[in-house]
């Protein structure tokens, strides 16, 4: 079964993309509601912690840090794929990226605001935010460039902006082709804006060609410095269960496996959504499902890596936390975190259940589950079992007021995501021709062997 | 111009403290503890309260771990299974240890905790914004952070009791981190009074709030690089040395060091001195009877 | 080719040297008109420059006290300043002393006013000029201690680092920044270190800050004010 | 910031008695905008300024004056911090021969007690069920009123320890009104011990020279923490452990529930509540069997106690008996201390008079055991009672004797034990005036609540109990202005200007000349100058130089202490059977910071976590694990705690520094009135107390009540300090201890 | 003389790759193969380039010269910074320490590299550019479009060419 048709009319490509700006099924609307209603819920209780201070999301002296930073480098992880779909897999010419990497790389961008916006919501004095700008100022003071909480500002903007350059860059061409298609109104008017007169000639394809490629590549060590500088944020510390060499691959392959779920769970949802079924295919599903399964098995063996370093270590403070994650009062969420991250991506081994959507629905839901708690099993137990036995707390959980902002969060996700999905083409139309292009001209070529005849450099 | 400031002070701003050379001069404060003398009756704790306007949280956060001590008393137990302490309890005042290599510093977004060139870990409560990272990372958590907004809506000093509050000292809003500052109020009016002078502070003229109240005398504040100070003096008896992460006596006796069993161990020692953070305050351990 | 390196070897140069220049303590903007602090309604719009003005050039024995000042020194009311980390304001007691026995102005609105005070044994509500963040504990007492005393400058010149040509103000208005910025400009200078009597003391120097101060060949040594954030903020 | 009002200081002739007003700027506010950017805005706020300055009047530097502290009886001298008119700070006064500098949390909550939002600040008459604010000059009118016709022993003055000048007025007050009825009563004394004291050593409250002592056995006598003069004691504790010569004191401990003292004992034993006098005779047995020699009477005295008699009464091992026999031996000199664990039983005497012989046999007496200096002014020193005095006054009380009742600095209806009725028989005297700094259980009940000036606004003088050096009487000055001084007749006043102008209702004549309290006192003072050392200083410069001091040192002769032994009447019980329907024993313990409750609205206090628990804000109930698991509780288990007297419910702590046939609570908490910090937390164990008497004092056995426990089925989360390792290290180097055999004391500095 | 512009629309690469080589290889009076042909495509279609001769792409430049830059910055922003007056010991570690300022460096050598290629981006493709004066809609859907400018005289040689090789579609400027 191949990726994609291959006689797809370049023509129906523009059609099938375009409608999915205007007509999208009943549910897009439905999803588009609840996540109002779930930002609703985490503005309250922002304006609630705000007003009241940091102590209603119930954290406390010892145990510092919570859901909000787990959740930060959640939403942090979950933005790599994105990084891995369009770019590394663009420099390996992997093709069959192309129907779905727009929406990966718009994945990376709106999961960097989110993530963004937990760094605001966890600080004590989010109104003091600016302190952490390097700028010029009327203090004559600086940040403290020795933070790693600095790094991951630099890094994240650099992430951020780069992201959307590179999503906003590979969307010109797609861009001019909804100008040149849209009805005139205020959409015709912010595309005619947007694509800049791009008109596909050959002096914009080729710097066009260029400067993508430039980006790619260096998006693919950004985002890989990204990740793990956000390790830093914990390796560069010296708290037990924190203090490991081996965070900063443990956190990118983490990153990458949490976003590869969620690009599955989104895969689904779009295809259903926006009747792409024709664009994103099962083939497609099933080598994303077989990369995931490969990166999973990367997380599982760094992951055991990790416990296995400070088992055998000398470090009894971390062997501590471990124990302490594995029979505290962490426990549960700690096994639940281990099955989910490690036993449930076998599933995805069988070759049955690599196309079977709802099977797969399920697995990349329970796999965010699982790389979400495992970011919580890093943040947590190392305050309740850190090195001062007198602070040690576990009575330490999380307030409905965390969980609401965690719970906002997705909404704040969602809402960005589909309204991105809405107003901007999801599915890249000039790639998706391309490859349509390409690989009917190999198959042409394979025909042409074959059969021994001529033929010309193919139609449409 | 910074780039020239730069190369100008090179040696300067590529030194590593404490290991490099003398830390600080002429100044560097320190203290030392007598945990045989502390008898755990917390007037410490109650004299920093009232020294450094800190905030009593009441029942209920204090329930949820927000308690503001500064100074805190922890006291231990013997983890022998036996059925009574019959050696009694082991009590340990636990405050910011002033670490040389302080690891909350390093990591303040802001820079809202640094080294003094006197040797204090200072906290700037004005800059902080609360991303709580220093006490994430501090091994002793014994910084404190305003989960809530002590000064005006908690109500924790009513009409009256707020005229108590040192005005020498800054009342802390919400979001703020803030820690045991060894008095620096105090040491700044006596480095003030010493510099008017024309002289250096000596030993005595400044003392903490907990060291002044403490009725048996177990702690001591001063000036480590001051051979006339007391402090000084203990930490040489005890043959501490603020730049080892391992200190010479505690090494087997072939390397130079005390022999661990046998009449004449020292005394003091630091917690968590392994994990270099170079702590500024020297415990000198509890002693017990061995006849009895 | 050619062009497009020459136009990167620019750039970078351009990002150096800006870098360079952003990386210096930001100096504030200069002074203008609009930085001058509010015009402050006093209860008694007190008139610095006949107090502490300049005498009238042409009347040397100050004969005519409706021209020039009177030339008198700061400290001479604000006694605190010397001795407290806060100025504070004169007692009205010290202006009474004076004005008790100068009967030619006893008329005035404003002397009359100042007595309405004093009978009726109340303080004058003076209103703040130079205020600071209450998280800000600025010493007068160091600083006149430094300049005034161990290095001989004018006491106007000193108390004008920060206050400004009160001399020529009626009622006094703030016409300096006072942000943090603007004392860590002055704070950033190399100032002589002395002790009493201008003679450095010891290592003194590094009492100030982290660098070692520079030595000049005749023994001068001078050195930047403190640096620390906590002599200022506690 | 310093905005306010401002006191006008102008036309007043200063001198040290005005220096508090001239200091100015009183009630200055503070702000409490702290680190946030504030407003900063040119002339939006006015600069505090004066009318008139003196020299030492600099805003911003802060001036030092000296006083005495009030938290409780030990007489501890403090030196206020006084800026811009507010008293901030107290720290120890470094010239006071009993806390030489120091002070302990409770003196350091001093200023808690002054700017407590809770102080009654007005007179309050009683009408009906609420306090109608009146003025003084009616209160007094009042008290003429009541006290007009009724016969002097019909008043009763019921009072907490007193001392100096105002014991003086006192005196005089009930002389002129004819009432010899004084009853003091403090609910924690050390009643029985001095009774047992002036039996043994002919004084009640001798020198103890615990830095002297070699060797410490202290039965139950928490020196550290509550007991007589607790932050002298922890110098001379500090001075013991570094030793003399390096050689460290040894301090052994004997009680049935740990207290501070306890925790730091080098040997802490643990006895079957109530033995402590067994053992104290037990230890002169195997002194005697050790070769010490004892007189013919001690001999016969202790016969029967040989050490395993000795050890299965007291479940103290025969080998530690004989430890300690022959550490006491080996080492001298010694002290021996008999505490509050001993004296709380209905043989709380003979305990005591059997350690007291303890000390005798080993000759401590005139080396670690001293006479104390006496004030040579009779009339100043302190008087002081337990609850024997109380008992007579509720006798009274009942049989409807009393028709006017003062209550002064005692609070008996949270104190006195639930069996007393305190409360209703209060309710029989037909008007009842408290004397009050906060509306506490008493004032409550009282016709006529007078507000009294707290301790950092009043004058006064004191004499402690306990002498540490020589004599001393004890200045106690304002240090600041009164807070809440109103002029239209209300507002707060000191306690001898209130018996002043009592006073004056009735001898007019004599006291006509004192203006004031102080003018009394200024008076009295310089009266006695040569008597107090003034020499031949004029009287103003004795008198500043007084005040300045804060204290007036006399070189005061001493008692002659009678160092005989003796064992006439000494006779102890053998412990008591286990009650099968109360099994255990409550033992009300003593925090160092509550004590009996007066000073629980200070939150500092309330805070501050129990040195032992670390719980902080609410009562706890100790039990040891072994009986806990017995009775299958867990920590914070609301246990309830029964007794014949009633029951109370409060968490369970494990506590393994307790005898398992023994639990304790906390005295101090359970207030139902008293202020917002101290109301509604915890319970008051006072409550259930059996009103059980020392047989030859007759005074409360604090000890003697027998409980049991049972849980409720509710659970609490317990709020302390102590995190969820519960006081272990976990294998980290933390809190270190050392064998005294492996350290050489004598090489530190 | 004025020029106009023609647009051939054609819906085969084979037969716009024929009309564009045979319009190089054309030598015409008043047009330029060089200088007056624009391939506009809707894909990306490196063959394409190769038809139309070498034409350099001067990307990297930018984007080598944006990656110093922005490293450089980083860099001496950040140790002027830490060592300017206001430095501050943090943690022991040296006021410059290395290893911090290396990952800023590296942000902002990404950064810098990103920022710039952009900008070099829009710089060589001539973004954001004014429409041509001809331009079709199928461009962008299906069909490769060859415009030329060209002497009016040359035009219907052009037009010629188109038509030989099979041109969906003509589009004149209006002439004039």
């Amino acid at each position: 079964m191949k990726d994609i048709r291959e006689d797809i009319a370049w023509a129906k490509i523009n059609t099938d993309v375009l409608r999915s700006l205007e007509n999208p099924r009943k549910l897009y609307w439905v999803i588009l509601l609840i996540a109002i209603a779930m930002i609703g819920v985490a503005v309250g209780c922002e304006i609630y912690q705000y007003n009241m201070g940091m102590g209603v999301s119930d954290k406390n002296n010892s145990h510092v840090w919570g859901l909000y930073i787990a959740t930060f480098i959640f939403w942090i992880g979950m933005s790599h794929s994105g990084t891995l779909l369009s770019a590394i897999l663009h420099l390996m010419h992997a093709d069959w990226r192309k129907p779905i990497y727009r929406f990966a790389e718009a994945m990376t961008t709106f999961s960097l605001m989110t993530a963004g916006l937990f760094v605001a919501v966890h600080l004590g004095r989010v109104w003091q935010i600016y302190y952490a700008l390097p700028y010029p100022n009327g203090r004559g003071v600086w940040p403290n460039f020795q933070s790693p909480l600095l790094w991951d500002a630099m890094a994240i903007f650099t992430y951020l902006s780069s992201s959307i350059l590179f999503l906003y860059v590979g969307m010109i061409p797609d861009l001019a082709i909804c100008r040149d298609n849209m009805n005139p109104g205020w959409r015709k008017k912010l595309y005619t804006a947007l694509s800049l007169g791009w008109e596909g000639t050959d002096r914009q394809w080729r710097n066009f060609r260029v400067t993508y490629l430039t980006i790619a590549c260096f998006l693919i060590p950004l985002a890989v410095s990204v990740h793990s500088i956000v390790a830093s944020d914990f390796a560069m510390s010296q708290q037990p269960g924190w203090h490991i060499t081996s965070f900063p691959p443990y956190f990118v392959a983490g990153a990458l496996y949490s976003g590869c779920a969620a690009i599955i769970t989104l895969f689904i949802i779009l295809r259903y959504v926006f009747k792409f079924e024709e664009y994103m295919t099962l083939p497609i599903l099933k080598k994303i499902v077989r990369l995931t399964f490969a990166i999973a098995m990367v997380w599982t063996y760094l992951n055991l890596i990790e416990y296995a370093t400070v088992w055998y270590g000398h470090d009894q403070a971390s062997k501590d936390v471990l124990i302490q994650k594995a029979t505290g009062v962490y426990a549960p969420f700690w096994w639940t975190m281990n099955f989910c991250g490690s036993i449930v991506p076998l599933i995805m081994f069988f070759r049955r259940f690599q196309t079977n959507i709802p099977v797969l629905f399920a697995v990349s839901l329970l796999l965010n589950l699982g790389m979400w708690l495992e970011r919580w099993m890093i943040v947590a137990p190392t305050f309740s079992h850190g090195y001062y036995p007198w602070t040690w707390d576990s009575d330490q959980w999380p307030s409905l007021i965390q969980w609401g902002i965690v719970f906002g969060s997705f909404g704040w996700f969602t809402l960005l995501f589909m309204v991105f999905c809405k107003v901007f083409p999801s599915v890249s139309m000039y790639e998706v021709k391309e490859m349509v292009y390409h690989r009917s001209l190999a198959t042409k070529k394979l025909e042409a062997t074959g059969k021994l005849a001529a033929a010309g450099k193919g139609a449409h | 111009m910074s780039v020239s400031n730069l190369l100008e002070n090179w040696s300067d701003v590529r030194h590593t403290h404490p290991v490099d050379d003398v830390p600080h001069t002429p100044y560097k404060w320190a203290m030392s503890i007598d945990l045989d003398a502390c008898s755990g009756c917390n007037a410490c704790s109650v004299a920093c309260y009232a020294e450094n306007n800190l905030a009593v949280v009441g029942k209920e956060k204090y329930e949820h771990g927000h308690s503001m001590h500064w100074m805190r008393i922890e006291r231990y137990w013997d983890e022998d299974g036996r059925e009574f302490p019959d050696q009694g309890a082991q009590f340990l005042p636990m405050m910011c240890q002033q670490c040389e290599a302080a690891p909350c510093e390093t990591v303040c977004p802001v820079g809202a905790t640094n080294h003094t060139p006197d040797g204090i870990n200072s906290q700037i409560y004005n800059r902080c914004i609360g991303s709580r990272y220093c006490e994430a990372n501090c091994p002793y958590k014994v910084r404190y952070f305003n989960w809530y907004d002590y000064p005006t809506t908690d109500n924790v000093w009513p009409a009256e009791m707020n005229q108590q509050l040192n005005p020498d000292v800054t009342v802390r809003g919400k979001g703020v981190m803030e820690k045991c500052t060894f008095c620096i109020q105090r040491v700044t009016v006596a480095k003030n009074n010493a510099k008017n002078e024309g002289r250096l502070v000596h030993d005595g003229d400044v003392q903490t709030a907990c060291q002044q109240a403490c009725p048996t005398s177990a702690i001591h504040f001063g000036n480590l690089v001051d051979p006339e100070s007391k402090v000084y003096k203990q930490w040489q008896a005890q043959q501490v040395e603020l730049d080892k992460d391992e200190q010479t006596k505690d090494k087997g006796t072939e390397e130079g060091g005390v022999s661990p069993e046998g009449e004449g161990k020292l005394r003091g020692y630091r917690v968590f001195e392994e994990l270099r953070p170079y702590p500024s305050v020297m415990y000198l351990e509890r002693v017990r009877e061995s006849d009895i | 080719m050619h062009r497009f390196i020459r136009l990167s070897v620019l750039l970078m140069g351009l990002f150096a040297v800006a870098s360079s220049y952003a990386a210096d303590a930001p100096l504030p903007a200069p002074m203008t008109e609009d930085d001058l602090g509010p015009a402050i309604e006093q209860p008694i719009e007190f008139p610095h420059n006949r107090h502490a003005g300049l005498r009238n050039p042409d009347d040397p024995t100050n004969s005519d006290p409706l021209k020039g000042g009177m030339e008198i020194n700061c400290m001479y009311c604000h006694t605190f300043a010397r001795r407290s980390a806060v100025a504070g304001i004169p007692p009205l007691q010290k202006c009474i002393g004076c004005h008790q026995s100068i009967d030619t102005v006893r008329d005035k609105p404003r002397i009359k006013k100042l007595f309405e005070y004093w009978d009726a044994k109340k303080p004058v509500p003076w209103k703040k000029v130079h205020d600071l963040p209450d998280f800000v504990r600025f010493n007068h007492e160091r600083h006149i201690k430094r300049f005034i005393f161990q290095q001989n400058r004018p006491v106007q010149e000193a108390c004008g680092y920060c206050h400004g040509d009160v001399k020529t103000m009626t009622v006094a208005r703030r016409s300096k920044l006072l942000s943090m910025g603007w004392c860590v400009t002055c704070h950033e200078k190399e100032h002589l270190v002395t002790a009493e009597g201008g003679i450095p003391v010891g290592n003194q120097a590094y009492w100030y800050s982290m660098h070692k101060p520079p030595v000049d060949p005749s023994g001068i040594v001078k050195a930047k004010g403190p640096n620390d954030c906590s002599v200022c903020h506690k | 910031m310093n905005s306010g009002s401002v006191k006008h200081l102008a036309g007043q002739p200063f001198d040290r008695r005005d220096f508090l007003k001239v200091l100015g700027w009183s009630g200055a506010a503070v702000a409490l905008s702290g680190c946030g950017n504030g407003s900063v805005e040119d002339g939006r706020e006015t600069v505090v300024s004066y009318v008139e300055a003196t020299d030492y009047m600099i805003p911003s530097i802060s001036v030092y004056f000296n006083s005495t502290c009030a938290q409780c009886d030990a007489g501890c001298n403090i030196t206020g911090r006084i800026r811009e008119g507010r008293v901030l700070k107290l720290e120890g006064n470094p010239d006071s021969a009993i806390n030489r500098g120091k002070t302990c949390g409770l003196g350091q909550a001093g200023v808690q007690h002054h700017y407590n939002p809770d102080r009654v600040r007005e007179p309050l008459l009683r009408s009906g069920n609420s306090g109608e604010a009146i003025t003084w000059e009616k209160a007094y009118a009042l008290i003429a009123e009541k006290l007009n016709g009724v016969k002097g022993e019909e008043i009763a003055f019921l009072s907490g320890g007193v001392s100096g000048h105002l014991k003086v007025l006192l005196g005089n007050y009930l002389d002129s009104i004819g009432s010899k009825n004084h009853f003091v009563y403090e609910a924690i004394a050390p009643a029985v011990v001095r009774a047992a004291n002036k039996k043994s050593y002919g004084v009640e409250m001798p020198r103890f020279n615990i830095n002297k002592a070699k060797v410490v056995l202290s039965f139950g006598a928490d020196f550290l923490g509550a007991w007589v003069s607790p932050v002298h004691f922890s110098q001379q504790y500090a001075q013991f452990r570094k030793g003399v010569n390096g050689q460290r004191g040894v301090l052994i401990q004997v009680e049935s529930k740990m207290t501070l003292t306890g925790a730091n004992a080098d040997r802490w034993l643990v006895v079957r509540p109530g033995t402590e006098g067994i053992l104290a005779l037990g230890i002169i047995h195997a002194l005697g069997a050790a070769g010490l020699a004892l007189s013919g009477d001690v001999a016969a005295a202790v016969k029967g106690y040989d050490k395993a008699r000795v050890s299965a009464d007291t479940g103290v091992s025969v080998e530690q008996i004989d430890k300690i026999a022959a550490i006491l031996k080996a080492r001298t000199p010694s002290l021996v201390l008999a505490g509050s664990a001993a004296e709380g039983y209905a043989h709380g005497s003979q305990n005591a008079a059997a350690i007291n012989l303890l000390n005798q046999v080993l000759g401590n007496v005139g080396k670690t055991v001293e006479a104390a200096a006496v004030v040579p002014f009779p009339q100043m020193t302190p008087t002081t009672g337990n609850t024997a005095a109380l008992k007579t006054m509720n006798n009274g009380l009942a049989a409807g004797k009393f028709k006017v009742l003062f209550s002064y600095a005692t609070n008996p209806v949270f104190t006195a034990p639930g069996a007393m009725k305190f409360k209703d028989n209060m309710a029989r005297a037909g008007f009842k005036v408290a004397f009050a700094h906060y509306l506490d259980e008493t004032a409550l009940q009282a016709d006529l609540v007078l507000p009294l000036d707290s301790a950092l606004e009043d004058w006064g003088t004191q004499v402690p109990e306990y002498m540490a050096e020589g004599a001393q009487i004890n200045i106690q000055q304002p240090l600041m202005e009164k807070l809440h001084a109103n002029t239209d007749g209300k507002g707060t006043r000191g306690m001898g200007d209130i018996l002043l102008a009592l006073i004056k209702q009735r001898r007019a004549d004599d006291y006509r000349k004192y203006d004031d309290y102080y003018a009394y006192l200024r008076a009295a003072v310089l009266q006695n100058k040569g008597a107090l050392g003034g020499g031949v200083a004029d009287d103003e410069t004795f008198w500043n130089e007084t005040l300045s001091k804060g204290i007036i040192k006399l070189a005061g002769a001493t008692h002659a202490l009678s160092g005989k032994a003796s064992v006439a009447g000494l006779s102890l019980p053998a412990p008591a059977a286990i009650d099968a329907q109360y099994p255990l024993q409550l033992i009300p313990s003593v925090n160092a910071s509550l004590r009996d409750g007066r000073h629980t609205n200070q939150p500092w206090l309330q805070e501050s976590p129990d040195p032992l628990t670390t719980i902080v804000w609410d009562s706890w109930v100790e039990i040891h694990p072994k009986k806990a698991a017995e009775l299958g509780i867990v920590e914070g288990d609301i246990v309830e705690v029964s007794g014949k007297n009633g029951s109370i419910k409060a968490q369970a702590y494990l506590f393994p520094g307790i005898h398992p046939d023994a639990v304790s609570i906390p005295l101090g908490r359970g207030h139902e009135a008293l202020g917002r910090y101290a109301q509604g937390y915890g319970v008051n164990p006072f409550q259930i107390l059996d009103a059980v008497y020392d047989k030859e004092t007759g005074e409360l056995a604090l000890h003697e009540t027998r409980v049991k426990v049972s849980k409720i089925g509710k659970r609490v989360i317990v709020v302390k300090d102590e995190g969820f390792a519960g006081g272990k290290q976990m294998g980290k180097k933390i809190a270190v201890r050392v064998s005294s055999d492996k350290v050489k004391l004598s090489g530190e500095v | 003389m004025s020029k106009r512009h023609l647009l051939a629309l054609f819906s085969n690469f084979d037969e716009a790759e024929a009309a564009v080589r045979e319009l190089r290889g054309l030598s015409v009076k008043g047009f330029n193969a060089d200088k007056d042909m624009i391939v506009k495509s809707p894909i990306e279609h490196p063959e394409v380039e190769e038809f139309l001769g070498d034409k350099p792409v001067y990307v990297q430049w930018f984007t080598l010269g944006g990656a110093l830059a922005g490293g450089l910055l980083a860099f001496f922003l950040i140790s002027g910074a830490q060592a300017n007056f206001f430095s501050q010991i943090k943690g022991g570690k040296p006021v410059v320490p290395f290893p911090p300022n290396f990952v800023l460096t590296y942000e902002m050598f990404i950064l810098g590299g990103v920022y710039i290629t952009v900008l070099g981006f829009l710089i060589c493709a001539g973004l954001p550019a004014r429409r041509s004066p001809l331009y079709s809609a199928k461009v962008s859907e299906d069909q490769i479009g060859i415009l030329v400018q060209a002497d009016e005289a040359a035009s219907s040689t052009l037009k010629a060419i188109f038509t030989k090789h099979q041109a969906l579609e003509i589009q004149e400027e209006a002439g004039k």
